[in-house]
Parts: C-alpha cells; structure tokens; sequence
C-alpha cells in the first residue's frame, strides 16, 4: 500500500499542513486574481489565517488541554507558546488590514475607483499620455 | 620624511594655488620653480623605498629612489621646467593647472614602488593631459579629446584589471620586473603597450598630439609616451617579444611619417618610431640595452620636445603647421630654424648631439648580442628618422617652396626653452660620460670611436644626398593637403558608422513611437528597450496580482531546487 | 616661389642664407653634398672600421646602405601614399584636420598670410 | 545612572524611539516634532556607537528582555556585525531627519507633520529591532513594525503625488506576503527544534539533521526575506515606493531598509542554518546567484532609461542590492566582507544621491532628468554632490564604490570564477551611463526658459555633503569600514559551520 496506493494514513495524519496548504494557496489565489483591492486584502487576511492555523495547529500536543495551569500535576498542557505568537500575530494581521483598508479609502478618494486594472490604466496615462510627464511630482 | 610626500604631492599642490598667483611673469616663475621643488624631494636620497604604508593588506610605496626613477623623475622635471619656459606667453589658468597635474601625475608614477600607486597616477596623467587638447576649445579637438581620454583610461583600467589578476596570483602588488605567461602579466602589458603606442594600439597618439594647443602637444609629447617606456624598463625587461613589437614599431611610422602633411602629426610618427628603438633596447634587456633605452628616452625627451617646440612656434606665429602652407620661413624665424636643426641633427644622431651617444648604444647593444635582423632594422629605422625629420621637417618649414609667410620670430620665452633644450642636446652629445653615470647600470660606453663616429657621418651624408636627389627627382611623396589612414579609421569610420547606424536606431526609439518599437524588435537595440525601457516589463509597474504570481513562482521553483 | 624676396631682404635676420632655395642655391648643396659623401667615404678607409657583422666590412657600407635605404623608403611611402591618402575633410566636419588652429592660442604678429 | 544606562543600552536602542514616537505625535504641528524626533535619533545614534564601540573588541553583549531566561525569553544579541548594521540604520536617520525639515514641510501638510515625524520613529524602531534582536519571531514582529511605518510614510508621498497610495498599497501586499513567508519559514523551525532563539536554533538544527520541514523553513525564510530586500524578481514594490515616497523618507529607506533585510539574510543563512547541508549552498548558488547576476544587468539598464531621477536611483538600488547578494552567494569570508562592507558603502552613497534628488525636488519642483537641463549652473553644490555620488555608484578609485567592488571582485576571483568578476567590471559600465545621462543634462544641456531655481538651503546641504564626504572618507581611508567588515564576516563564517571551511 505504501508504495504504490495512496497512504491515507500519512495524508489524514497531517490534515492540518493540508488545511493550511489549501487556505494559503486560496489566500493567495484571491490576492492575484481579485482586481478588486478590498477583495485582494480579503485575501491577504486569508493567507495569514493559515499561518495562524499552522501555528496553533502545532502547539497541540495529542491529549493535552488547553494551556491553563489546573491542580491537577499529570495534566498535559498544549504548548502554549506559538498561541502566544500568534497572538501577537493577529495583531500585526490586524493592523496590516487597518492600514491596507485606510489606503484602499485613499486610493478610492484620489482615483475614484478602486478597481486596479482601471487604477492602472489612469497610472498608465500620467506616464504616457498627451502632456505625460515623467517624474514630475505634481500630478 | 612625512608619509605621505612623493614628488607628485607638489605639483598638485602647486596646481591648487596657481588661480592664486597672478598672470604674467609672477605666474610663469611659479610655474618653472614647481619642477625644482619636486627635484629637491627626491635628488640626493639614498636608493630604497620612501614612505610606505599599507593599505587593505597591502603595501603601498610612494616613492622608490633608484638610478632608473631618479634618472627619469630628473628628465620629466627638467622637460617641465623648459615646458615652462615655453608656455611663457601663455594666459590659460586651464592649460597652466593641467600641466602641472599631467607633470605631477608622471612624477608620482615614476616613483611608484607599488602597481595600485602607479595606476593612480597613470589614470592621472590621462585625466590631467586631455585638458591640453581640450583647451584648444574646437569642436574637433573636443572630438579628439574625447577619443584620447577613453583610451587613456581603458588603458587604465586595463592596468588595474591586470593589477587585480598579479594580486590575486602573487599576493604582491610590488612594481617589480615581471615575467610575461600569465593573463595578469599580459594584461599589464598590454596596458602599457596602449600608452607606449605600440603597433595597432598607437593611433590615439598621432590623432590627439595635433589636436592639442601649441604648447600643450609640447608638454604631451614628453611625458606619457616616456613613462610607458619607464614601465616597460621596470615591468618587463628582457622580454623577447618587446623586440619584435619595438622593431615594427620604429619601421612603420617611417611611411606616414613621409607622407603627412601636419608637421605636428609627422613628429608624432617620429617619436612613434623613436619609442620603436627604446621598445627594442627593452626587449633585447642585457644592460647596455637597458641603458642605451633609458639613455634614448631621456634623449628623445628633448630633442622630440624641441622639434615640437619649433614647429609650435611656427603654428603660433602662421596659425597653421601644414607643410603645404609653409616653406622659407628661414628667413624671418632663423633662430627658430637654428634650435630645429640642432634637433634634427639629434635624432639624426649626428656626432656631438644627444642622438649619438643614446641611440648608438641600443644599436650596439643588438649588435653584441649578434641579432643581425634587429640591427638592420634599427639601422634602416635611423635612416628613415634622418629621411623624415632631420631632413624633410626643417626643408617643407623653413626651406623648400616659399610659402609666401614672413612671421615674425618667436617670442621670447620660447626661443629661450628651444635655445636651453638645443643646449642640452648639444651638451649631452659632447659630454656624454656625465651622462651616462645617471644611467641605471654601471656598464662602460665608448660612443666617439673612430668607426662610430665615421660610419654615422658616412650614413647622414648619404641620406642627404639621396634626399636630394630624391627631392629633385620627385621620389618623395609630395606635400599635399589631405591627410592619411591610420588605423583610426577603424574607430572612426568602420565603427562610427556601425554604432552610427545603431545610435540613430536607438534615437528613434527614444522618441517612442510605438510603431518604431514594433518595427525594429529584431534588432537587439530594440530588445533591450523593449524589456527595459520605461514601458518594458521590467520598468512597468505591475498589477500586485502579478506581482505575488512572481513570488509564487520563485517560492516554487527554489523548493523543488532545494529538494532536488 | 615668391616674387621678389630680395627686396625685403635687409629686414629680414635670416638673409644670410637667402637664396638657398633657389635652382642654383640647391645645386650647389647638392654638390656640397656629393663631395663630402665622397670625403666621408675615402675617410673609411683610413683606419679600420670595427663592426659587429660582416657585412659592415663592406666598403663603405653605410653609404650605400644608407642611400639606398633612403630612397626606398621614398618610394615606398609613394606608393603606399596611393592608398592611405586621403581628403581633409574625409572625417567629418568636426576634425581638427579641417579646423584652423584657432586664434586665442596664437600670437600670430607681423604674419604676412 | 550611567551604569544603569550602560547596562541597558541594548533595550535603549530600541525602546527610545518607540515610546518617543507617540509621545512626537502629541508636540503639535511644526518644528517641534521635527525637533523632538531630531534629538530622540541623535541620542539613538549615540547608543549605537556605544554599542559598536563596546563590541568592536570582539565582545558580544547579550541582553535578557525582562529578566527571562534565555532560550525562553527574548534575548538581545549584539555583536560585531548587527553592532555595524546599528551603526548604519541609526547614523543615517540622524543625518536623514536634519534634512528632512525643509523637504518635509514642503511636501507634507504642517498638520500632518507630526504624524508623520510618529511614523518615521516608529520605522526607525522597527529597523532598530529588526537588528538588534536575537529572536526569530521577535525579527518577525519589528519587521511588521517597521514595514507598516513605512507603508504610512511612502503614502504620505501622496500630498505631492496621488500615485505614493497605490505604490505604498503594493509595498504593503508584497511586504505582508513576504513577512508571512518569513513567519511560516520561522514556524518550520520551530516545529523541528521547539525554540525561536537565533543561536539556540543553530545548535538545535545541527543535531535534529536533514529534513523537508528544514528545507521548507529555509526556502520560506530566503523567499520572505528576499522579498523584504528587494531581490531581483521580488523587487517589484521597491521602484515606485522610492520614487513616490516624501524624498526625506526615500533617502531614510534606501540606505537603511533592504539593509536591515539583507542583515537578517545574513543572520539566518550564517548564524542559523550555517550551511550544514549541502542543498542550503546548492539553493543560494542555483537560485540566488543567477538572480543577483540578472539583477545588476536587467535593473541597470532599466536605470538607463528612466526619466525619473528617482526612479532611475531605485533601479540602480536593485542593481546594488544584486552586488550584496552576490557576494553572499560566494559563501567566503572575502565574498561576506565585500557584502557588509557594500551594505555600508552602498547606504552611504545612496543616501546621498536620494538626497541630492530630494533637494532636485524642492528647488526645481522636479526630478524629471529631461527637465533638469542647466540644473548644474543653478544648484552648483548640489550637483556636484550628484557627480560624486554618481561615481562612487559607477566605483571610481577614491570613492567607496571602488573599495566594494574591489572586494566583490577579488572575491569572485579567490573562486576561480572569472565570468562572474567580468560581469561585476561590465555592469558597472552600465552605471557610467546612467549618471553620465543625468550629468550630461545638468551641465550640458541648457535651462529651460523661464526657470528661477536657487541652491538648496544649508540644512539640506550639509548632511548631503556629509554622506559624500563619508563616501569619500572611507574610499580612501577604507581601513575603518573594511576592518569591521572583515570582522564581522569572519565572525559569520566561524559561526557558521560551512563543511568546506579550510
């Protein structure tokens, strides 16, 4: 079986980096295929959610609770550590997604859309266009 | 002694104050006393290394006193201080500064024990000497400046490539003789070849010594050709192929030097064809020919110079040193034509003069060593020098067909370097023993025996009378307007067209029709633009999406690297 | 050949060797010539002329090495001038082969041109 | 208190920004913030030479963050080579700030002002901890620190230029794609060695051995990271971020961001991985070397183009930034001291011709190289900080650029690899050309009618000056920058334990 089949039990066995494999990768699916730039920080918030995933995911330890100190002493904690990173993780998620989603407003205020395909095509013609001139900071 | 002083420190120091001395003759002192501070720093030290230190692991000399540097450093501030002299008239704060840094720059050179300090100055003299040409301030000797500069710096960095190579086969950054075998040691040379105007690496020389002011050729025509030498008598003596090379380097010239016109260019294929002879002694390197080399290379230095200074003076007084426009200028410029034949007489290496006692001993040194090709080559060489600047200058400028000119004599500070540089030539000719105890090798020279003396007349003589003759007969090449292919053409012709035509391609694109883009793809020009250019994939500004594809791909590909 | 160059001639310091370039003034240094080319050689044979190769032990060997030499190399710049020669103005305009030397860099006094 | 300052330099490096940068936002509009955050980088500045000169010996000083026990908590780890990086980062920011005031208040609204003074601390602290950090999650959390003050400063390019939000919004989805990368490579570590700490890992990856869970750390990690440095496909982001970004903030990140980056590559290649297996030299070779060699080509010539001065210095940046990673690709102690030494040389060099452009920008209005026609005549000193800027890029002799190359090619050449010193000499000939084309529009051709521009102002002129006066300096006197270098470099290879080592 393990040669030529499929092993199911080493592919169930590791469900999580399967789970975290098929989020990122739809993480970043959307990020390149969405023209919409909310929809590509939808995205992005996907794709760190996989690293959160696998971060927690690896913290668990098979028949332990969760890491809160109880009386108990043969207790088997979780590895509490990479929750704690991931914590602080979120909050970098976080803050990533505030600022994206503060440019996003911006953008939409200075080229009234927020489609890039068309942001580019105005981006285009300040470059190339009738009177175009490069490098000249006022726009 | 500080660690820092070379000889080369005062000239530049010197340079950075000359906008502060006045114009006129307080200037023109300060000028001609520079070289004699430079003297003062080396003259009298005991041979060895002076001021070393070292630098990123390696060991910088600044200043080795030995008889071959001290012999050279005495001639290079010598000729500056007779440049001085000539430049006497001169008001261009420019050419003043320029000379002094090109002066201070083959000083510094000269004395460089170590290659990294040599190449410093040797870029040095290539930056400071294009300003003598480009203060003529025409279109064409901007032209031709700009073409002396780019190889006078590839040069340069063709010398420091094969510095990098010596470095990282020896350790050693020494200036020692090399053997030439290794791409390090072919490199150096050919880095001294392109300053030394070896065959098919020379043309820089007879296209941007004419382009250069009056007295600015003077002053180019002493030190960078000269230094080349040094370096060759430093880095490579006793290197076959050097004879060889310095063999057709003193025959060829000898045509053009026949057929030009300019009488600025035919010195310059003169001193090509004197540096031949100086090549060969290098080449041959026992050390009567090492001496004979250096001896003819601190010679030529003042015998060329005051065969430049001469025909300098003409062009300043007529405004013109075509041959064609000139003729029996004897008449109102004789002392011009006195100090021009003495030398012409030199090169001619008449008895009494300073070609006599330098050239006979590279002859002499072939003939020891019974290399019988290299002997009559040099001796058709002598002939060809007697042939085209003992005879054929000073006849089309002073004598030949009157030209109709009657300027007025040179002035002052010229006729006074031309009579001071005459008087040298002369007094190296009749004293030749004090000399030749500044030569680098203790070996005994007899120039004035009888057969010596006899069999040279002998050879002048008869190439006076042929010239004669062959002047009554018709059998030189008339003077004509007009001016002769050099290799040149390859860079100024074949591959100005070439690049011509792609430069033009590359201006059409530039203005950006897109049409033109599309039409020219298949040319590489338009490739590149394509790719590069501001709207090219590489200069665009991409979707994010593509962006992160670009990511994914690399992450991809290194993990399936990674696992193979 | 100018027209009358003997009337300017008190003026001018190089008139002692006025007339050189004359016809007569060029025989008569030709002739200078042949004679001591004639008294040069007859002076090789007085003493013996030490050499490095035999062929110097030909009489007077660097005369007529030396002429013939000479005359050849005449010949062949000739020649050669056949191909290499060119007009002034074959590199462009912008060539100091074409351009007058210009006058700031000259002190072109009392020029007659 | 001194010894109390003393022995808390290390936090002190980084905490005093950080609690200094909100404290900038509550000064109120104007000079004062700008005064403030001057003085918070000076004294930043001190500490730093402080903390290099106290490990210039050789010491390495590591500081427990909060009293924890080593491998548990977050270890400060400060030696010759982050000592160095320190150095840089915090010397330019105090150069940087001093130039920025003019500049800044003529590109950025005075309310916005302070804010804006926030976000550069908060940058400079993120850059700070970035290098002075001995943990990897904690590099991961200082890189988002710094990467998001950075994404608010190049939008802040917006007042001038609406395309600094569109280029800051790309900066922010590749930097969080790269930074994610970086995390998930750190999380493979993790889980095969169970710790974060950079030395503890490098023990702990030797005995736990081979694995696909190492490799994959390693490929995130060198993909996250080169994202980060702007390593030649993955540079996309970095053009339009230098070009639009406020030019202070410009100058700020081209001398001190991708260094930073290009310190933790070091970091992790040396320190944690330490080539212990062959596929880490393999992948650095196959992958990274290529792309370094492209780097210097393909972003040269697109230099060669560019009308834009900044964009065209941008490119020339990736171009560097192949240079630095080509001498890491070596993987020898002469290849790692041409890479620190030019992270050194190159922020030097181009901090200043950043902001000669900025000083373009504020006098002329623009920095369009067609429209800088006679620009030379108008802003002489200016200008001539540009020409020497631009040859120490091209690596003259006399200019750090050469002392770089120098050592970049002899590096190649101690390898046998001769194709690869060429491509060094011919890439820089590229150089040549493109500052040859700004300095050609400077002095040789004319002004454009009607233009009235005057010198920029001393404040700006000075700290240019100092960084080309730096350039020169340590061109000639080398001694400084390439023996700390050379130390730095050989503490990474002892470090490490590459297998061919002699």
């Amino acid at each position: 079986m393990s040669d030529l089949g499929i092993d199911l039990d080493y592919i169930m066995g590791r469900y999580n980096y399967w789970l975290f494999c098929i989020l990122m990768m739809t993480g970043l699916y959307i990020t390149v295929s969405r023209g919409n730039l909310i929809k590509k920080i939808v995205g992005l918030n996907i794709f760190q959610t996989a690293v959160f995933m696998l971060y927690i995911s690896m913290g668990k330890v098979i028949g332990g609770t969760a890491p809160i100190l109880t009386e108990v002493p043969e207790t088997i904690y979780s590895n509490p550590l990479p929750h704690v990173l991931i914590l602080t993780a979120i909050v970098v998620g976080i803050a990533t997604t505030a600022v994206a989603l503060a440019l996003v407003v911006r953008i939409r205020e200075s080229y009234g859309t927020i489609e890039e395909d068309e942001i580019l095509e105005l981006e285009h013609d300040m470059d190339f266009g009738s009177g175009a001139a490069q490098g000249d900071p006022v726009a | 002694m500080p660690e820092y002083l070379t000889p080369a420190l005062a000239y530049v120091a010197a340079a950075l104050l000359v906008p502060f001395v006045p114009k006129g003759a307080l200037r023109g002192l300060y000028l001609a006393i520079v070289p004699l501070a430079g003297i003062l720093i080396f003259w009298g030290l005991t041979p060895g290394t002076y001021n070393a230190f070292n630098v990123m692991g390696m060991q910088i000399g600044l200043m080795r006193v030995d008889a071959l540097s001290q012999l050279f450093g005495l001639a290079f501030s010598v000729a500056a201080i007779l440049a001085a002299l000539y430049a006497w008239h001169l008001r261009d704060t420019i050419q003043q500064i320029a000379t002094l840094l090109y002066a201070g720059s083959a000083m510094g050179a000269v004395f460089a024990a170590d290659l990294i300090t040599l190449f410093v100055f040797w870029e040095g003299t290539a930056i400071a000497s294009v300003f003598l040409i480009w203060a003529r301030r025409t279109e064409g000797s901007f032209a031709a400046g700009m073409r002396y500069l780019i190889v006078q710096i590839g040069s340069g960095v063709i010398l420091i490539a094969g510095i990098v190579l010596l470095y990282r086969e020896t350790g050693s950054i020494a200036f020692t003789a090399m053997e030439l075998g290794s791409p390090a040691t072919w490199t150096i040379l050919a880095a001294i070849g392109i300053k030394c105007a070896f065959p098919f690496l020379h043309n820089w020389m007879h296209d941007a010594y004419p382009s250069a002011t009056v007295t600015g050729t003077v002053v180019l025509s002493i030190f960078t050709t000269k230094l080349a030498i040094y370096a060759l008598l430093r880095g490579f003596p006793g290197t076959e192929l050097l004879i060889y090379i310095g063999i057709a380097m003193a025959l060829f010239p000898i045509v053009f030097a026949l057929l030009e016109n300019d009488l600025r260019r035919v010195l310059t294929y003169s001193l090509n064809s004197q540096l031949g002879f100086m090549v060969v002694g290098a080449g041959i390197g026992t050390p009567l020919a090492i001496n004979g080399a250096a001896a003819h290379a601190v010679a030529s230095i003042f015998y060329q110079g005051l065969l430049f200074m001469s025909v300098g003076a003409i062009l300043f007084r007529t405004g013109t040193a075509r041959a064609t426009a000139l003729g029996g200028l004897y008449r109102t410029m004789p002392l011009t034509m006195i100090f021009c034949l003495v030398g012409a007489a030199s090169i001619s290496a008449l008895p009494l003069t300073s070609g006599f006692v330098s050239k006979s001993m590279i002859l002499s040194a072939g003939g020891y060593e019974k290399m019988f090709p290299v002997w009559i080559a040099l001796l058709a060489a002598s002939i060809g020098a007697i042939l085209h600047t003992g005879l054929r200058l000073p006849y089309l400028a002073f004598f030949g067909s009157d030209g109709g000119l009657r300027p007025k004599e040179a002035p002052g500070g010229m006729l006074a370097a031309m009579g001071l540089t005459a008087a040298l030539c002369i007094a190296i000719g009749v004293m030749p023993a004090a000399f030749y105890a500044l030569l680098p090798n203790d070996v005994p020279y007899e120039p004035y025996t009888f057969s010596h003396t006899i069999v040279q007349l002998q050879l002048v003589a008869f190439v006076a009378l042929a010239f004669a003759l062959a002047v009554k007969r018709g059998l030189l090449p008339k003077a004509e307007r007009g001016i002769v292919l050099d290799t040149d053409w390859i860079y100024r012709r074949l591959l100005s067209a070439i690049l011509g035509s792609i430069g033009r391609l590359i201006a059409g694109l530039w203005k950006g029709a897109g049409r033109m883009i599309a039409s020219s793809l298949n040319w590489g020009a338009g490739i590149v633009y394509h790719l590069h250019g501001p709207r090219g994939p590489f200069a665009r500004t991409w979707p994010t999406g593509a962006m992160v594809m670009v990511v994914a791909f690399l992450l991809g590909m290194t993990l399936v690297v990674t696992y193979i | 050949m100018t027209g009358s160059p003997e009337t300017q001639s008190k003026s001018m310091p190089g008139s002692i060797l006025l007339g050189i370039d004359t016809a007569r003034g060029g025989r008569i240094v030709t002739w200078c010539l042949l004679l001591i080319c004639a008294g040069l050689a007859a002076a090789g044979f007085t003493g013996h002329l030490h050499g490095y190769f035999e062929i110097e032990e030909l009489p007077a060997f660097y005369g007529w090495f030396g002429f013939l030499v000479a005359i050849g190399l005449g010949i062949a710049a000739k020649i050669i001038g056949i191909f290499l020669k060119r007009k002034e103005d074959y590199y462009g305009a912008g060539s100091t082969n074409l351009e007058e030397h210009p006058a700031s860099d000259l002190g072109m006094e009392a020029s007659d041109a | 208190m001194m010894s109390l300052i003393e022995a808390n330099l290390p936090a002190l490096q980084v905490v005093l920004p950080l609690v200094a940068a909100p404290l900038c936002a509550l000064l109120g509009r104007g000079d004062r913030s700008w005064a403030f955050a001057c003085l918070v980088t000076f004294v930043t500045f001190a500490v730093s030479v402080a903390l290099f000169a106290e490990t210039y010996a050789g010491t390495i000083i590591s500081y427990r963050m909060g009293g924890w026990e080593i491998p548990l908590g977050i270890e400060y780890r400060v030696d010759r080579l982050n000592a160095f990086v320190l150095l840089i980062i915090s010397g330019s920011a105090a150069l940087v700030l001093p130039y920025a005031r003019r500049i800044v208040a003529a590109e950025i609204p005075a309310e916005r002002q302070p804010l804006f003074y926030t976000a550069f601390l908060l940058c400079i602290t993120g850059l700070l901890g970035i290098t002075i950090t001995g943990d990897a999650f904690n590099i991961f959390v200082f890189l988002e620190i710094s990467s998001l003050a950075t994404y608010a400063l190049v939008a802040s390019g917006s007042w001038v230029n609406k395309r600094a939000l569109t280029a800051a919004y790309n900066y922010l989805i590749m930097g969080t794609v790269g930074a994610t990368f970086f995390v998930i490579g750190v999380g493979m570590l993790y889980m095969i060695t169970g710790t974060l700490n950079l030395a503890d890992l490098a023990v702990r990856i030797v005995e736990h051995g081979d694995s696909s869970t190492l490799r994959m750390g390693f490929v995130f990690i060198l993909i996250g990271i080169g994202l980060k440095l702007a390593m030649f496909p993955l540079h996309l982001w970095l053009p339009n971020a230098y070009a639009y970004a406020p030019s202070a903030v410009t100058a700020f990140l081209a001398a001190t961001a991708t260094k930073a980056a290009v310190y933790v590559m070091l970091r992790f290649m040396f320190t944690v991985f330490g080539f212990d297996y062959e596929f880490q030299a393999d992948t650095l070779r196959m992958v990274v070397l290529p792309l370094a060699v492209i780097a210097m080509f393909a972003a040269s010539i697109v230099a060669i183009f560019q009308d834009n001065l900044k964009r065209m210095l941008a490119y020339s940046s990736i171009a560097q930034i192949g240079y630095i990673l080509l001498g890491l690709t070596f993987l020898t102690e002469t290849g790692l001291t041409a890479s620190i030494v030019h992270l050194f040389n190159h922020a030097v060099t181009k901090a200043a011709l950043f902001m000669v452009a900025g000083c373009f920008v504020l006098s002329a209005g623009t920095c369009s190289i067609s429209k800088l026609g006679g620009i030379g005549r108008d802003m002489p000193w200016t200008t001539a900080a540009f020409v020497v800027g631009g040859l120490s890029l091209i690596g003259l002799p006399l200019t750090v650029g050469f002392i770089s190359k120098w050592y970049l090619v002899l590096a190649a050449l101690e390898l046998g690899w001769w194709p690869v010193a060429l491509m060094i000499m011919a890439s820089s000939l590229l150089a040549i050309i493109y500052v040859w084309r700004v300095i050609e529009a400077a002095y040789l051709q004319p002004a454009p009618e009607g233009v009235v521009r005057k010198e920029a102002p001393l404040s700006m002129l000075i700290p240019t000056w100092i960084f080309i006066g730096l350039s020169i300096w340590f061109g000639i006197n080398a001694m400084l920058t390439s023996t700390a270098a050379g130390r730095a470099a050989s503490a990474l290879i002892d470090s490490s334990h590459i297998l061919w080592k002699e």
